[in-house]
């Protein structure tokens, strides 16, 4: 037993020892060139399909310049899931930000997730830049240096669809919104706006995020009789909301915010979403300076996902950071400083120019209305043409 | 001699510890052939074992000249064997009418069905009498009728009586016994396991001792009737 | 509360109770047979939404002019076949295996189980991960009686699952299938003692627990028009509460505790002097209420000896 | 104890030598980056791990481990700080750590309330909830010392639990498995639409302080600079180890022998003077105490909590690492609480998949191997003592 | 009755409709062995149940000691003094051996928190203890057994287990044991030896009294000063052995009517 014991022992430190070597040695390889970046978004979950096309597209970004003979690094992208859930993003966060080989970051489409990690980034100096999160606070909330974000706000948004909605007559407001700090948002400023435009908010309702039946509340609604029900909320909510208005018999017109606007609300509703309306920063694909080179490129590699409205933000904010690296070399705080430091950007999205908040300030809104299974630019569309009209 | 079922050398076991230890029984066609045995002994593992609820671990049970060790209870009783289990074991919840219904239930024919219930009537006049009732509103004795018309619906071959004296009052007894004579007289046979000595020996034609998993003693009921062997089983 | 808003309100609990009765019958089926809490089960229901969106996709693949009626017919057989098929497997390979095994364990492996179907929906059905529209296959007609808008489609799902429900009863308490159902949940020994091939049985029980989830799940498709691969999950926690306030093992139970939970759901949304989000709570929270004032369901049928 | 002083001498080195191993495979597993090579050194171990039992030398270890129990709780510890030490600036990995040994702590009170009195807690993740938002809540006053908040969570958590034991020690089977489920699920739906504690949208937990020094920031030692961590893993680990000496003194006392009467036979417990429902209050109460203290101290470490968190889906999973571990056996929990943080962790490849994985991966542990990974052993009432 | 330690008036247990004792008056003696005896199904069993607290007589008083229990809790009944053996084995299979005595022992065990987790002074005073005593009367029954006291319950043969069970009775030093059919699936041989250790139990507990249900009928010829015949819920007989064999009722009840 004794000697049996010993030779266990021996085994033990042997198989240690290995093990550490094993470890250590693919430390010591190749140092040099490669540079680490990352995303966040969404990757699964209800809103996916958006997250999944910012993926792409940042990771578009990523491989052109991978591509371009000139670049100094080779850029290792690293995608990371935070399921539109604040705790995960809070996980991801720490984990990406205390990955020290990552420089830098472009992160969250939900706004609910980028408020909660935003102290993250700042506790460990990563830079971030937000491609898709529209609530005010995730920018202005704090004075975070290391913050940045190329898309607008939801008070442009909530601005605009408030003087569009009384502008074309619509009085009488009822709001839905979920739950979180974005649905809660969304309802205050939209709320604001509308009361100062000359309307009247009704009731509103907060609902959880995986409710499945709204015929309680929407019955709620028929009796109110509301000119239009507002949903601030993300597509799987609002895809459930707008189908049971229909059962109801509830004959509204639908406006969402830009949570809403994506390619799975029209197949997941079919011909009910035709004549929904959306309002969302940014001007459309192909009106951007960059948008047919993006369109291109991307249909290039290939994905068998769309790029989503927030595609071309993702791959904006992408090309920034790895700009900004390609310029000042690897390194946060360089980068961070970089950033700061006031400038304008030219991108695929048009001029970035940050505030002092690190806020994109060119924020132009765009109103989209569903016309024949396709989000339309309103001005482009039959509605405002006069052939087709909003209910009433 | 022709038998209706053997059980040879049969061992059971549950987990690790064996029940059974050998046991060689021989049921005769058209008698009545009786187990004795105290509590404990293994009579009611024996009947798991025939009836396949707990195969044997080792030794064989041959019904009719087809071996039915191990196989699983429904092609067993498919096989003609009936079973009035310990405790009556009536569907508390389903009607009197239900519940003989359930004993032919491998009987398609429905002429055969009426036929059948129509002589479980004729025993148990009271039966008919309550058919809608639920079988668990009943009384012990009630039970019982339902349990011995529900082994007798399926016009078994060898119909298996775990019992029948378990629970009831001196009279019910004897007029359980009696009717089971009744079935025998008319051409089933039946293996009864009883520990009602004197009663299931006046009716039995041949029978078995079983004392701690192995027969200890068999032979004629009037053999029985005097053994030693008996008495030690019950009385020590 | 007027009387139309009232009528609104009605239907609507109404359809959500069928729904959930459907599901809870399930539930307490395969516990009357095995003893078992098959949790899964909601997601069953997803499943089955998910099969009839399947077989439309392919039949109007083959044959675009179909029909309303003649699809409906279609895609409800498809689904409920393809999942009956799904439950016996289910079954055979996997909960007659966990009889032996602790009550817990089985618990949350029908859990886990419920977890794989769910992933295996958004993972591998194409674009799984978002909600999908579910075809309008019923006349579009309502009349309307002030606020109250009656749907044609909500009577004929509505008359479709009670009918469901009827045949389901007749078949256990008249067909001699549904005899040896019974004579398994009441006592499985003397069942086989009567011939019965419990193994058999247990497989059909299933087949129909499944086949009745399917429907649901179609149910739930042609009623909201959209399906998702997560609405199962809420869905199977609402059967399991519905059977057990029910009292399990009993399909009157499950049925009244279905009715019951979604008249507390609609109670809670609009009767309840708190905002109408706090209805699960409401209801939930009844649920515990009602355990401890009957600790073994309203309709006492079978005590849970496990667990 | 074993007799003979060479023989444990050389058990004692070989104990020494296996925490030698599994430092560097911890240690190994949380470096390593590349897929291929994290997929290799689980293969290895996995491969060594049977080799070794194949030819004995597991039980050997595990013997010599099960003989010299303080020196073996001694050296576990010593992994821990040497893990510290490795990762002293690597905040990732010390937050792993923390949640390993926090999620350890909940699952070693559900323990008490599943593993011995045999009380099924479907709502576990709430009572940690409980704990949580207690100390998003009291972090707002600076002068509570973080003991305090932590032991208040607790006190919370069993408060809180306290309003189910009326339905709980009424029903039994999966009626009481049900009161616990709705409570998982309606707890949930609340604090997503309660604004009070922040909504769906979660809150901001504060760092503790102390004496004026603050948890959250970073501290230099000598030329080094220590992740904030560092502190919340001793102070997770000294959690751990004081639930784990409590729950063990439990296991081998008078109180533990109850606890598991009750659970296997009621009746005849009764009739041994055993008070059935005393000693179920007390293992519920003390299981979401325990919950509630591990729930306040990693709400803490997170700096942010929402209702996502503490959903049924968390219940369940820490249920199933209790089942994992083997129902019962404390080191299988914590064994089993590594396992089931750190595998998806690393596994970033399966990202979308590692949720269907790991059900499937349970599934057919339960179904296949339904003790677990280390089947809880025969009660000794004093360390070492065997029969 | 100056000696008499249990005295039972007029118990009544109904189940349904099913009474499964009716009127059952019978007193218990102290240092007495009563041997119950009676055919399946006679209310024996149903008799322990009632006076250990588990079923709530529908009517009858029972009176241990001087105290009225009649409708105690199980747990009040087992302080009073009176402890018991199961029919079928209900000990704790995966316990060890030690463990399940000490159950038995739960009176005299502490069950704070302070003495049970922080301070264990009193409790290792009390596992000596109760060590001690179980391995005196696991060594008084079996010798070898007392040297597997830290041995599954589940891994031993049916007659340790019923020995465990006993010693579990009796470690709590109670002034009545009831035994429900210690010889349940067991041989003769084993049953012998069973009778041989409960006869010495006496040894152990001084004026200990035992009620005994039993069908093994040498086993009741050899232990009992007195018996009981139970049928159909009712007392059929009381006397002595040779009494009660010799009586005809007892007879019939036992081996069936005599059959013409």
């Amino acid at each position: 037993m004794k000697t049996f014991n010993q030779k266990i022992a021996i085994t033990c430190i042997a198989v240690a020892v290995m093990t550490f070597s094993l470890v250590a040695a693919p430390n010591f390889a190749n140092a040099k060139d490669i540079v680490k970046v990352a995303f966040i978004g969404p990757l699964t979950g209800g809103v996916s399909a958006n997250g999944i096309g910012g993926r792409n597209s940042a990771e578009l970004a990523v491989k052109v310049r991978n591509e371009d003979p000139a670049a100094k690094y080779t850029y290792e992208f690293v995608g990371m899931d935070d399921e539109c859930k604040p705790n995960v993003g809070v996980q991801v966060a720490t984990k990406i930000a205390s990955d020290k080989r990552i420089v830098g970051a472009v992160a969250h489409y939900c706004s609910a997730v980028a408020l909660s990690a935003v102290k993250i980034y700042h506790r460990f100096g990563l830079p971030v830049i937000v491609w898709g999160a529209v609530h005010p606070d995730v920018t202005y909330g704090n004075k975070f240096n290391e913050i940045f974000r190329v898309n607008g706000t939801m008070i442009n948004q909530n601005e605009t669809a408030a003087k569009f909605m009384t502008s074309n007559g619509y009085k009488k407001f009822v709001i839905i919104n979920d739950t979180t700090d974005y649905g809660k948002a969304h309802k205050e400023y939209f709320s604001k706006f509308i009361v100062e435009n000359g309307g009247e908010i009704i009731e509103s309702f907060g609902v959880t995020a995986d409710q499945q039946d709204f015929t309680a509340e929407l019955t709620k609604i028929k009796k109110l009789d509301p000119e239009v029900i507002y949903f601030g909320g993300l597509t799987p909510v609002g895809v459930r909301i707008r189908s049971q208005m229909n059962k109801l018999g509830i004959n509204a017109q639908f406006e969402g915010t830009s949570g809403l606007k994506s390619d799975a609300y029209i197949e997941g509703l079919g011909d009910l979403s035709e004549g929904t309306l959306s309002f969302i920063e940014g001007a459309p694909l192909e009106k951007l300076p960059g948008g047919e080179f993006f369109s291109s490129e991307y249909t290039k590699v290939g994905y068998d996902q769309a790029a989503e409205s927030y595609g071309p933000f993702a791959y904006a904010a992408m090309n920034l950071l790895l700009d900004t690296i390609e310029e000042k070399g690897p390194n946060r705080k360089a980068v961070v400083k970089a950033l700061n430091a006031p400038a304008e950007y030219d991108s695929i999205i048009g001029k970035i120019d940050f505030d002092d908040h690190g806020q994109n300030t060119v924020a132009a809104i765009s109103k989209y209305v569903v016309q024949d299974g396709k989000w339309v630019l309103w001005e482009d569309s039959e509605y405002a043409s006069g052939k087709r009209s909003l209910k009433k | 001699m022709q038998r209706a079922l053997s059980i040879r050398n049969v061992y059971t076991a549950y987990g690790k510890a064996d029940v059974l230890s050998g046991v060689d029984i021989e049921i005769l066609p058209k008698k009545i052939t009786c187990l004795l045995g105290s509590n404990g002994a293994g009579k009611s593992t024996l009947i798991r074992s025939i009836l396949g609820l707990t195969p044997p671990r080792e030794g064989e049970i041959i019904f009719e000249g087809l071996p039915i060790s191990g196989h699983p209870t429904h092609s067993v009783v498919a096989k003609g064997i009936a079973c009035i289990p310990e405790g009556r074991r009536v569907f508390p919840k389903m009607t009197v009418k239900d519940n003989l219904l359930m004993g032919a239930y491998l009987e398609s024919s429905e002429k055969k069905i009426k036929m059948n219930m129509g002589k479980v009537f004729e025993i148990f006049p009271r039966l008919e009498e309550r058919q809608e009732q639920l079988a668990g509103t009943m009384s012990g004795g009630e039970q019982a009728m339902v349990s011995i018309g529900r082994g007798l619906m399926s016009s078994p071959k060898l119909l298996i009586i775990d019992e029948p004296s378990l629970g009831l009052s001196p009279a019910l007894v004897s007029e359980n016994f009696r009717i089971i004579r009744k079935i025998n007289d008319a051409g089933t046979a039946v293996f009864l396991v009883e520990q009602n000595v004197r009663q299931t020996l006046a009716i039995s034609h041949y029978g078995y001792v079983l004392s701690q998993g192995r027969v200890t003693a068999q032979g004629t009921a009037e053999e029985l009737k005097t053994s030693d062997e008996v008495q030690q089983a019950y009385f020590g | 509360m007027d009387i139309s808003l009232l009528a609104q309100f009605t239907v609507n609990g109404l359809m959500l109770g069928m729904m959930y009765a459907l599901v809870a019958v399930g539930f307490t089926l395969f516990f009357g047979v095995l003893d078992i809490i098959v949790f899964s089960h909601g997601d069953v229901v997803m499943v089955g939404a998910f099969a009839a969106l399947t077989g439309h996709y392919w039949l109007t693949g083959i044959y675009p002019d179909m029909s309303m009626w003649v699809e409906l017919f279609f895609i409800s057989c498809i689904s409920i076949i393809t999942v009956a098929a799904f439950g016996m497997i289910m079954a055979k390979t996997m909960i007659l295996r966990l009889r032996s095994a602790s009550p817990l364990n089985t618990l949350l492996a029908t859990m886990m189980l419920g977890t794989v179907l769910r992933e295996a929906v958004r993972l591998f059905f194409p674009g799984g991960s978002n909600p999908k529209p579910f075809p309008v296959l019923l006349p579009d007609i309502s009349a309307s009686f002030g606020d109250f808008t009656l749907r044609f489609d909500s009577v004929i799902l509505f008359v479709l699952g009670a009918l469901l429900i009827v045949s389901l009863h007749l078949l256990i308490t008249k067909t001699k299938l549904g005899m040896a159902i019974r004579a398994v949940a009441q006592d499985e020994e003397t069942a086989r003692l009567m011939g019965v091939n419990f193994t058999l049985i247990v497989l059909i029980t299933f087949a129909i627990g499944s086949a009745v989830a399917a429907f649901a799940g179609v149910m739930n498709g042609l009623y909201y028009n959209e399906i998702n691969f997560g609405m199962g999950l809420l869905l199977g926690a609402i059967g399991f509460s519905a059977a057990i306030i029910g009292g399990l093992g009993n399909i009157y139970g499950a049925i009244l505790g279905g009715f019951l939970f979604a008249g507390l759901q609609t109670l809670g949304a609009v009767a309840m002097p708190f905002a109408s989000a706090y209805k699960d709570v409401f209801a939930f929270g009844v649920v515990i209420l009602i355990m401890a004032w009957k600790p073994t369901g309203l309709i006492a049928e079978k005590t849970s000896e496990r667990v | 104890m074993s007799t003979n002083t060479t023989n444990s001498l050389s058990g004692v080195l070989c104990s020494f030598a296996f925490a030698g191993v599994i430092t560097a495979l911890m240690t190994a597993i949380f470096i390593v980056e590349s897929q291929l090579l994290i997929a290799g050194v689980l293969l290895g171990t996995i491969g060594a791990i049977v080799i070794s039992s194949k030819f004995g030398v597991t039980s050997i270890i595990l013997k010599s481990l099960g003989e010299n129990e303080n020196l073996s709780n001694a050296l576990a510890v010593l992994v821990t700080l040497a893990l510290i030490v490795i990762f002293y600036d690597d905040h990732y990995v010390l937050f792993i750590l923390c949640t390993i040994l926090l999620y350890s702590v909940t699952v070693l009170g559900l323990n008490i309330q599943l593993g011995y009195a045999g009380l099924i807690n479907f709502s576990g993740a709430a009572f940690f909830g409980v704990g949580g938002y207690t100390a998003a809540v009291l972090s707002q006053y600076h002068s509570i010392p973080p003991i305090l908040t932590l032991v208040i969570g607790g006190i919370i958590a069993a408060i809180v639990g306290s309003i189910l034991l009326l339905p709980i020690l009424r029903t039994s089977g999966h009626y009481s498995a049900l009161v616990t489920l709705a409570f998982a699920l309606l707890f949930k739906v609340f604090l997503d639409v309660n604004d009070s504690l922040g909504g769906a949208q979660g809150v901001d937990v504060g760092s503790f302080t102390l004496f004026g020094w603050d948890f959250g920031n970073d501290i230099t030692i000598g030329s080094y600079d220590v992740s904030f961590y560092v502190p919340y893993v001793l102070a997770s680990l000294v959690m751990l180890c004081v639930v784990f000496f409590f729950v063990r003194r439990i296991e081998r006392s008078w109180i533990g022998l109850c606890l598991d009467s009750v659970r296997i036979d009621e009746v005849s417990s009764s009739c041994f003077g055993i008070n059935i429902v005393r000693w179920k209050i007390v293992a519920f109460t003390i299981g979401n105490f325990v919950a509630g203290l591990s729930g306040a101290l990693y709400a803490s470490i997170l700096g942010y909590i929402s209702p996502a968190n503490f959903s049924f889906g968390d219940s369940l999973m820490f249920l199933s690492i209790l089942l994992l571990g083997g129902i019962g056996n404390l080191w299988g929990t914590i064994i089993a609480t590594a396992i089931v943080v750190v595998l998806p962790e690393k596994f970033q490849v399966i990202q979308e998949y590692r949720l269907f994985i790991y059900s499937t991966l349970v599934l057919l542990m339960i179904v296949y191997r339904p003790v677990g990974l280390l089947p809880r052993k025969t009660r000794t009432y004093r360390p070492g003592e065997s029969s | 009755m100056s000696d008499s330690l249990l005295q039972c008036t007029g118990l009544t247990m109904h189940f349904g409709g099913l009474a499964a004792l009716s009127d059952m008056s019978l007193h218990i003696n102290k240092g007495e062995v009563l041997g119950l005896v009676g055919p399946n199904g006679s209310g024996k069993t149903t008799f322990f149940n009632v006076v250990s607290g588990i079923y709530k007589p529908t009517c009858g008083t029972v009176i241990f000691d001087g105290k009225d229990i009649t409708s105690e809790s199980p747990q009040a009944v087992y302080n009073h003094g009176i402890s018991r053996t199961f029919q079928l084995s209900r000990l704790c299979l995966e316990l060890s051996v030690f463990d399940n005595i000490m159950i038995g022992n739960h009176k005299r065990l502490s069950r704070g928190f302070i003495s049970n987790i922080f301070s264990r002074r009193k409790f290792n005073e009390e596992y000596e203890d109760g060590l001690k005593r179980a391995t005196h009367i696991l060594t008084a029954l079996n010798p070898e057994l007392a040297n597997r006291m830290f041995d599954v319950v589940s891994e031993l043969p049916m007659i340790d287990r019923r020995r465990i069970e006993i010693c579990r009775a009796l470690i709590s030093k109670p002034k009545l044991l009831f035994l429900d059919e210690p010889s349940a699936g067991m041989t003769h041989e084993e049953t012998r030896q069973l009778m041989d250790e409960i006869l010495n139990m006496g040894s152990y507990a001084k004026g200990l009294s035992i009620v005994l249900i039993e069908h093994e009928m040498n086993v009741i010829k050899r232990v009992t000063d007195r018996c009981v015949v139970f049928n159909f819920g009712q007392k059929l007989f009381e006397g002595t052995y040779s009494e009660v064999i010799a009586d005809p009722a007892v007879q019939e009840a036992y081996l069936g009517k005599e059959v013409e």
